[in-house]
């Protein structure tokens, strides 16, 4: 009861090594790359969509093609075998929640992952229990009553 | 719709997808709080295209069933097939689909497919198998094929006649070539009856069950609105099928008679015929007379070669071809030709190599023949089955058969229109098709896709096909044809003892089902069983024989005996129906392996499914794993019906059955958004398609006979069925009824199950602790208990929507109107700024149903087929009098009887 | 030597006697089902509830029954304790108030074990108390199962408490008394310093007439609401405004049967005749009778108002075949027509007669929860959902083991705690 | 106010303790604590103790319970998230009540309990009368009587009470 409070529970903040040093900083604010280019379903989809290894290799083909930065990378194009991100912002599997409907809906995406831009490595910014979803939902409705976005079936079926 | 070349960079990303999913169905598993990097994500190599993560795509493709082509639509996602619905552009489905249409995306992912090819008893590869069959020494060369439609194997087997001694064997288990015999008798040539039941006004069915074809069941439907139009139908069967359940005029008879009876009603009409006066066929005459040209009478495939041929008599003495009949060539390729499985067995010593190709003869033939010694005895021999079945265990060596949706086949509809199935997968066994077997047999290295597309003229016509998922224009053109006939007197059935009737089982069919957990566990449409057959009979049959339910009974025929349970059903009386399939001896397919009795081991050399012989009580009861053990409606107005003359005096019929009762709690809401379903019991056949939609679309287990006998079946969706005392039989399909004041909210003591704003009763899956006050509670016992961890971990789980939670062990559940597409549907508007357009929102058993007897809008719905059911006046609700103001209503039945003088 | 201390050693020292051979026995039995129930709950929480033989339409069986059933023998308990303190019923209620007090708290946790053993998932039941979680969703009021847990929860602590606070003296009795120096601390422990001065003694009596005249509107409460969870259904049979009082009859009913199941053998294995005299039992026999057409006034009620209810479920249940029918006779016979034998002045004086009359009326009472729970699910509204139950060994282990964990906590407490309230005898006196 | 040290005597019957009570308060010594095997109205009387106020304290308890229990059922599915469940309303007295009144119940109980505890200062495990020889009677048929004070006319006056015995407890043993 106490323990799920803290945030350590809902892993906010835990450091995951990730298969390349991947740095939101340097590809959001240096080279001004906007989120969807990569992303590039979220805005329609409930997948925000994880860029393809060819997607990366678009650019690094050309640029750090020799980079040991990027080597995992041209490892994953060469041989076929496909990159293994590990996931930052999860929620159970009991829960569906779809990028597109809130994107639609005029949410930032730093509502729930925080400011990515500034993350070297992507941490997780809210613990994302169903309180945090549900406080968002209440605040956007303007009320407590139960509508089409607080009700069971919005997010679990 | 889009097309899918497949190209093999999409191959190596679908399997990638294969992983990806790997990866959800582990997270299923995961708890409540999820942690940073509990999971991974894997992005494709390379996007492929027309493919966007969890998006559904559809394509078209086909299944095959008795040699006919069934045009589908396939839902797949991220490279994944996960169901199956009629294609609507297809004539044999209409848009409509059978349980065993709904079931077969099941097979694509059954791990009992999974055990591979193999030689001489030890594991081999398909490769090997076929470099066996290209070195074949020169010599006959003995083929079994089920009866088949497609071009593609046609020209190749002409090839291959070329090439070399060739022997092909049409095996079909139930014998069609009684209806091809009695038209060539007829006519002097095999031709096929095509129907278009919208303009017959009065439907006969002689021991056939005609609605179990959707497109046909589809248009007879359109014929069942109560007024002046409404079609009549006659049957007459041994046993009641769904079609006898809609039959507004119904007999039982022995399957034996049926054939007495056609004749009295062609001699009624004219034909010289030895015959005997029959009532019932004096009165059918009577109502085809006045209908002349707009009848339509359709014989089972069972009947003998001349109750065929009499119905093809009557039908031109009363013009109806060119009516609701036309006549065509067959769309089977050359049906009557071929030799038989005698001749094989005769010859197989003498032959290079025996190859069965998608047939279990061994166990489907007469035990006479002893298949299984003449395989042994054939220096070479191949089973290309589904499964490692008796014949693969028979025969040297057994390839796994490849699947419709991993394979390129064609086939045509009964009516001769040709399509093409495209594979959603790259086979994931070791399998071949029917055209790699005879491709290798042709030293042909040509792959299936290429053989099958040489049958088109150009790219544009290929594309097409494969985008629409039929050749437009390709059904067979009519033939004019004159009866020339002079009916030989015909054998009345003869013999002492009691009729045993051998049926297919409209839940595996001839038996090649009986390895599909959802087939085996469907309800019979009509007696409720599942997981296995038995003695059904009268219930005066049951009280000479002294047996009730489940007490052991021994048929025997000349060719053998078979012990099974007895089972009451609407059955004549002095006939014993067991149905074919079961009993099947396959250690290797534990879904099939014993599951009730082997009643091929009743049939004759001549392989009739209407025999005499003897029954008798023997020691013993049997548990049958029955759904529904109640009929009657025990004074409770549940299942309302009535004869169309009185209905139409009496407009105010159910009036008392629908309507707000007084309530002391506030108004319901019913502004906006607001989601319901009808459902018409008067079209409603009970075929059951959409109890298979649903466990398709929402990951719904099978529990496996035990439990189901201790009354823990999973189906959310299920049929009952209701003999009324005025002898009608009402199926009433009985999904959550959405009550708008729901008993089984206020008892749940978390809130695991409330009402949504659009008017749903949310089940509430991971807030769920099992307390079941809810089910207590549902006067409609539509909900169902995780009892044990049901929820499949093998390979099946690929079949598993992932739009829909996967439940755990101790939960409740229940049917939610397919809320998963209803939300989706809601997403989609919102993103592209818009309302959800009437019709948008489709749920399984809707779109499943054949007939369109499921219907599912808002209740501010204007003209459509919903909101006109809503307003018409047969609605009704189901236990009314409780108050509980279900959203899901009904239209009571209304039969049309022949006005009887 | 003071009337007092005879009193005081005459009962102190038949209850301290040595455990005879009879003890030992009864031991070894209830020990072995104890480990029986606690095996098999295992094996149920480990696999699933689907090793009972619930299903749907029964999907409530066994461990409603039994939670039912040892809510209702806690009746008589509180009833004889609490009520008839307040009657001043002193005369015959203070010899065995703490036996039945004693039967009260053992009783109530063998029925706590179930609401939550038959959940689905009983590692969430906590779900049913509102304590703040991270989910935002509660528990639901209108429910009758949060009833229930209140109303339980509510009606043991109450018990206990009356149970304890009645015993403190005689713990303190104990305590100086005592034969080691070990007995001594533990019951020094339990006694928490008594000394019987004064304005203890004063506080003492408000005290525990407070908590009789709590526990007196508990005993009609508690099983009102556990009816509730059938009253408020709208399943055929459970659906009726008849169920509180009739519940409670029975509850009362089953309790003194279960009194005299136990206070029988105890005034015979520790020779307390004197103390737990005929009158005593006799008493109990009447009020066996009495309670015994509550319950009988409840079958008439049930079947008549179908009757001339005449709604179409009711009818077939209450009047069609008993799809449980030799349940349902059984417990006519049990609870209708055994009970009339106590008519007779010689059958209430017979303790043999009382013994095997009360274990008849328990039998009855627990078939009558049966034929109540299952049989109305069994043939619910709608014909087409009509089905059929059958218990499983596990079922029948766990209602077992129960008898044998009550009888266990029973023969303890026989061992070491005054089961006879000495201090209220002895004031009985002065 | 019971002494914590002083003079203890045992009585042969309640009569003797009563009557030693009126004497030595006639005298105004004090303060006395009396103990007895069973409750005796005559000791209070003689005491002069008033009654005893628990029954406010369980009034208190029932009142908490209650209302506290209404105004938790009100807030969590009446306000925090009022879905709707079988179409009744958010707020419905008549279920509240039944958890209101088994809740009033509870805490009337647990609130008595604690007050006694509290008012006769229980849970003391060990009290200086303990120390006195022969005083484990007073749970059997001893009547003991506990004088806060040693002075000799005390002890003059108690003696000519005719107790059995009397002896020194507390700081003076």
């Amino acid at each position: 009861m106490l323990y799920i409070r803290l945030p350590y529970a809902g892993g906010v903040g835990d450091a995951v090594a990730q298969p390349v040093e991947f740095d939101h900083r340097h590809h959001v604010r240096d080279d001004g790359i906007d989120c969807v280019y990569c992303h590039d379903t979220v805005e329609t989809e409930a997948f925000a969509g994880i860029p393809s290894t060819e997607r990366c290799m678009g650019c690094h083909g050309q640029i750090w093609p020799d980079s040991p930065e990027t080597a995992p990378l041209r490892a994953s194009w060469r041989t076929g075998v496909p990159l293994r991100w590990r996931r930052i912002n999860a929620v159970p599997a009991h829960v569906y929640f779809p990028h597109g409907v809130h994107i639609a809906a005029g949410e930032a995406c730093r509502e729930c992952h925080g400011a990515v831009e500034d993350m070297a490595r992507v941490v997780r910014a809210h613990d994302l229990t169903m309180d945090f979803c549900l406080d968002c939902h209440r605040r956007r409705q303007g009320s407590r009553a139960v509508t089409r976005l607080t009700t069971c079936s919005a997010c679990h079926r | 719709m889009t097309t899918s070349p497949l190209l093999p960079r999409h191959e190596v990303t679908r399997r990638d997808a294969l992983k990806l999913l790997a990866a959800g169905i582990a997270a299923l598993e995961a708890g409540c709080l999820s942690r940073a990097g509990d999971e991974d994500i894997v992005p494709y190599v390379a996007d492929p295209p027309e493919h966007r993560p969890g998006v559904i795509v559809r394509y078209t493709s086909l299944l095959v069933h008795g040699g006919f082509g069934y045009g589908i639509v396939v839902d797949t996602r991220d490279g994944r097939p996960i169901k199956i619905d009629g294609n609507p552009a297809h004539p044999a489905t209409a848009g409509g689909s059978t349980p065993w249409m709904q079931a077969r995306i099941l097979d694509l992912y059954d791990p009992q497919r999974g055990r591979g090819a193999r030689m001489a008893g030890s594991p081999a590869t398909w490769s090997a198998i076929a470099r066996r069959l290209r070195e074949l020494p020169p010599g006959p060369v003995w083929l079994v094929l089920p009866p088949h439609s497609s071009p593609t194997l046609a020209h190749l087997l002409e090839r291959l006649a070329r090439q070399r001694e060739l022997h092909v064997v049409t095996d079909a288990p139930l014998d069609h070539r009684a209806r091809y015999r009695g038209a060539a008798a007829v006519y002097g040539e095999p031709l096929e009856q095509q129907l278009d039941l919208a303009r017959a006004d009065v439907l006969v069915a002689l021991d056939a069950d005609v609605l179990a074809q959707p497109a046909w069941a589809r248009a007879a439907a359109a014929r069942r609105a109560p007024g002046t139009r409404m079609s009549r139908i006659w049957a007459c069967e041994p046993m009641q099928t769904p079609t006898g359940t809609l039959a507004d005029e119904h007999l039982l008879v022995h399957a034996g008679e049926v054939a007495a009876i056609a004749a009295a009603l062609a001699a009624e009409l004219g034909l010289a015929v030895p015959h005997a006066p029959h009532a019932w066929a004096r009165r059918l005459a009577d109502d085809l007379r006045r209908h002349r040209g707009r009848a339509a009478i359709v014989v089972g495939d069972r009947q003998p070669p001349v109750v065929h041929a009499l119905a093809r008599w009557i039908d031109h003495a009363l013009g109806n071809v060119g009516g609701p009949v036309t006549l065509t060539r067959p769309a089977l390729v050359d049906p009557l030709a071929g030799e038989t499985l005698a001749d094989l067995a005769a010859a197989a010593p003498r032959a290079v190599a025996v190859i069965v190709v998608d047939a279990n003869p061994v166990y489907t033939a007469p035990r006479a023949l002893d298949l299984a010694r003449a395989l042994a005895a054939a220096p070479f021999s191949l089973h290309a089955g589904t499964y490692a079945d008796q014949t693969a265990l028979a025969c040297f060596a057994h390839v796994p058969l490849a699947h419709e949706l991993e394979t390129w086949t064609d086939a045509r509809a009964r009516d001769g229109t040709l399509a093409v199935g495209q594979p959603l997968v790259r086979p994931r066994f070791d399998v071949a098709s029917a055209i790699d077997v005879v491709a290798a047999l042709l030293d042909d290295r040509g792959d299936a896709r290429a053989l099958v597309r040489e049958r088109f003229v150009d790219d544009a016509a290929w594309t097409t096909a494969l985008r629409t998922g039929a050749v437009a224009g390709s059904q067979a053109p009519a033939v004019a044809a004159a009866p020339h006939w002079t009916p030989e007197a015909f054998a009345a059935p003869t013999g002492g003892g009691i009729e045993i009737a051998l049926a297919e089982s409209p839940q595996i069919g001839d038996g090649r089902f009986a390895g599909n957990a959802w087939l085996q566990e469907l309800p019979h449409p009509i007696t409720k069983q599942t997981w296995g057959n038995a003695a059904l009979m009268s219930p005066a049959t049951a009280l000479a024989l002294g047996v009730s339910d489940e007490d052991l009974v021994e048929l025997t025929t000349p060719a053998g005996t078979l012990v099974v349970p007895a089972l009451i059903a609407p059955v004549a009386g002095g006939t014993i129906t067991v149905e074919l399939g079961h009993g099947q001896i396959v250690p290797e397919v534990p879904i099939a392996d014993r599951i009730g009795g082997d009643a091929y081991a009743l049939r004759g050399p001549d392989g009739s499914c209407i025999l005499r012989g003897s029954a008798k009580k023997v020691r013993g009861t049997r548990r049958l794993a029955r759904t529904q053990t109640t009929l009657g409606e025990h004074g409770r107005e549940v299942a309302p019906a009535a004869p169309v003359a009185h209905w139409l005096a009496n407009p105010g019929l159910v009036a008392h059955l629908r309507g707000d009762q007084p309530s002391l709690l506030p108004p319901q809401n019913r502004d906006g958004v607001q989601w319901a379903m009808m459902i018409d019991t008067s079209i409603c056949t009970g075929c059951s398609a959409c109890m298979v939609a649903c466990q398709a679309e929402n990951n719904i287990p099978t529990v496996g006979p035990v439990e189901v006998a201790r009354g823990r079946h999973m189906n959310w969706l299920r049929i009952d069925r209701y003999e009324r005392d005025d002898a009608t039989v009402v199926n009433e399909p009985m999904p959550c009824q959405m009550c708008e004041y729901a008993p089984c909210e206020y008892v749940c003591p978390v809130m695991a199950t409330q009402h949504s704003p659009d008017g749903l009763n949310e089940q509430v899956y991971n807030r769920c602790i099992g307390t079941r006050f809810c089910s207590n509670n549902c006067p409609y016992k539509v909900r169902r208990f995780n009892w044990f961890g049901f929820e499949d971990t093998s390979s099946r789980a690929l079949q598993y929507n992932p739009d829909v939670t996967v439940r755990s062990r101790g939960v409740m559940e229940k049917c939610t109107y397919c809320v998963q597409r209803i939300r989706r549907a809601e997403q989609r508007a919102l993103v592209e700024k818009r309302a959800i357009a009437p019709g948008e929102v489709v749920t399984a058993c809707q779109a499943a149903c054949p007939t369109g007897a499921i219907q599912f809008g808002q209740l501010a719905e204007r003209d459509t087929a919903f909101a006109r059911m809503r307003s018409d006046g047969r609605r009704f609700e189901v236990l009314h009098e409780l108050g509980t103001r279900p959203r899901t209503q009904y239209l009571a039945k209304i039969t049309n009887p022949k006005e009887s003088k | 030597m003071t009337a007092l201390a005879q009193v005081h050693d005459d009962l102190f020292e038949r209850m301290r006697a040595r455990p005879g051979r009879h003890w030992w026995l009864a031991f070894g039995a209830c020990g072995g089902a104890t480990l029986l129930l606690f095996a098999l709950i295992a094996y149920t929480i480990a696999t699933g509830i689907g090793v009972w033989g619930t299903n749907i339409p029964a999907a409530w069986a066994f461990a409603i029954i039994n939670f039912v059933f040892w809510i209702g023998i806690g009746h008589a308990g509180t009833f004889i304790s609490a009520i008839l303190y307040l009657l001043e019923q002193g005369r015959w209620r203070n010899p065995i108030s703490r036996l039945t007090e004693t039967m009260t708290v053992f009783a109530v946790i063998q029925a706590a074990l179930f609401p939550v053993l038959h959940l689905g998932r009983p590692w969430f039941a906590y779900w049913l108390f509102p304590y703040p979680d991270v989910m935002g969703v509660w528990p639901q009021p209108r429910s009758a199962l949060p009833w229930d847990a209140a109303a339980v929860s509510t009606y043991f602590t109450v018990s206990v408490l009356f149970w304890y606070v009645g015993m403190i003296p005689d713990l303190a009795a104990l305590r100086d008394h005592a034969a080691s120096p070990r007995a001594r601390r533990l019951y020094a422990l339990f006694a928490i310093g008594w000394r019987g001065d004064s304005r203890s003694w004063r506080h003492w009596k408000v005290t525990y007439l407070m908590l009789a005249s709590i526990a007196t509107p508990l005993v009609i409460s508690v099983h009102s609401v556990v009816s509730s969870d059938f009253a408020i259904g709208v399943t055929p049979g459970w659906h009726s405004t008849l169920q509180p009082p009739y519940f409670v009859g029975g509850a009362i009913f089953s309790g003194f049967a279960m009194v005299l199941v136990l206070a029988i053998p105890v005034r015979f294995l520790y020779r307390l005749d004197h103390v737990i005299t005929d009158h005593i039992l006799d008493n109990c026999a009447k009020l066996l009778l009495a309670t015994a057409w509550v319950v009988d006034y409840g079958y008439i009620v049930e079947h008549a108002g179908a009757l001339w209810r005449g709604e179409p479920a009711e009818r077939s249940l209450m009047l069609g075949h008993h799809p449980a029918s030799v349940a349902f006779w059984t417990m006519i016979a049990c609870n209708v027509v055994v009970p009339q034998v106590f008519w007779l002045r010689r059958a209430r004086r017979s303790t043999l007669v009382l013994f095997v009359g009360s274990l008849l009326v328990l039998l009855g009472m627990w078939l009558e929860r049966y034929v109540i729970i299952v049989q109305g699910l069994l043939r619910d509204q709608l014909p087409a959902a009509w089905g059929s139950y059958a218990p499983t060994l596990v079922d029948i282990g766990i209602l077992a083991g129960t008898f044998g964990f009550f009888g266990l906590l029973f023969l303890v407490f026989l061992r070491f705690v005054p089961f006879v309230p000495v201090s209220e005898l002895k004031e009985e006196l002065a | 106010m019971t002494p914590e040290a002083g003079l203890a005597a045992e009585y042969a019957d309640e009569h003797a303790l009563v009557a030693a009570i009126r004497a030595l308060r006639a005298r105004g010594i004090g303060p006395m604590e009396a103990y007895s095997p069973i409750p005796s109205h005559a000791i209070d009387k003689a005491l002069g103790e008033p009654r005893s106020p628990l029954a406010i304290a369980a009034g208190i308890g029932a009142i908490a319970g209650a209302g506290g229990a209404y105004a938790l059922q009100w807030l969590l599915v009446a306000y925090l998230y009022p879905v709707d469940t079988g179409g009744r309303p958010p707020h419905m007295p008549l279920p509240f009540t039944i958890i209101t009144i088994e809740m009033g119940f509870l805490f009337a109980a647990l609130a008595t309990f604690v007050a006694f505890l509290v008012a006769s200062r229980l849970v003391t495990l060990w009290h200086p009368m303990f120390e006195v020889p022969g005083f484990e009677s007073a749970t059997r048929d001893g009547w003991w009587l506990a004088v806060g004070t040693v002075d000799t006319t005390a002890e003059d006056v108690l003696r000519a009470t005719e107790p059995l015995h009397v002896h020194r407890f507390g700081g003076w043993s």
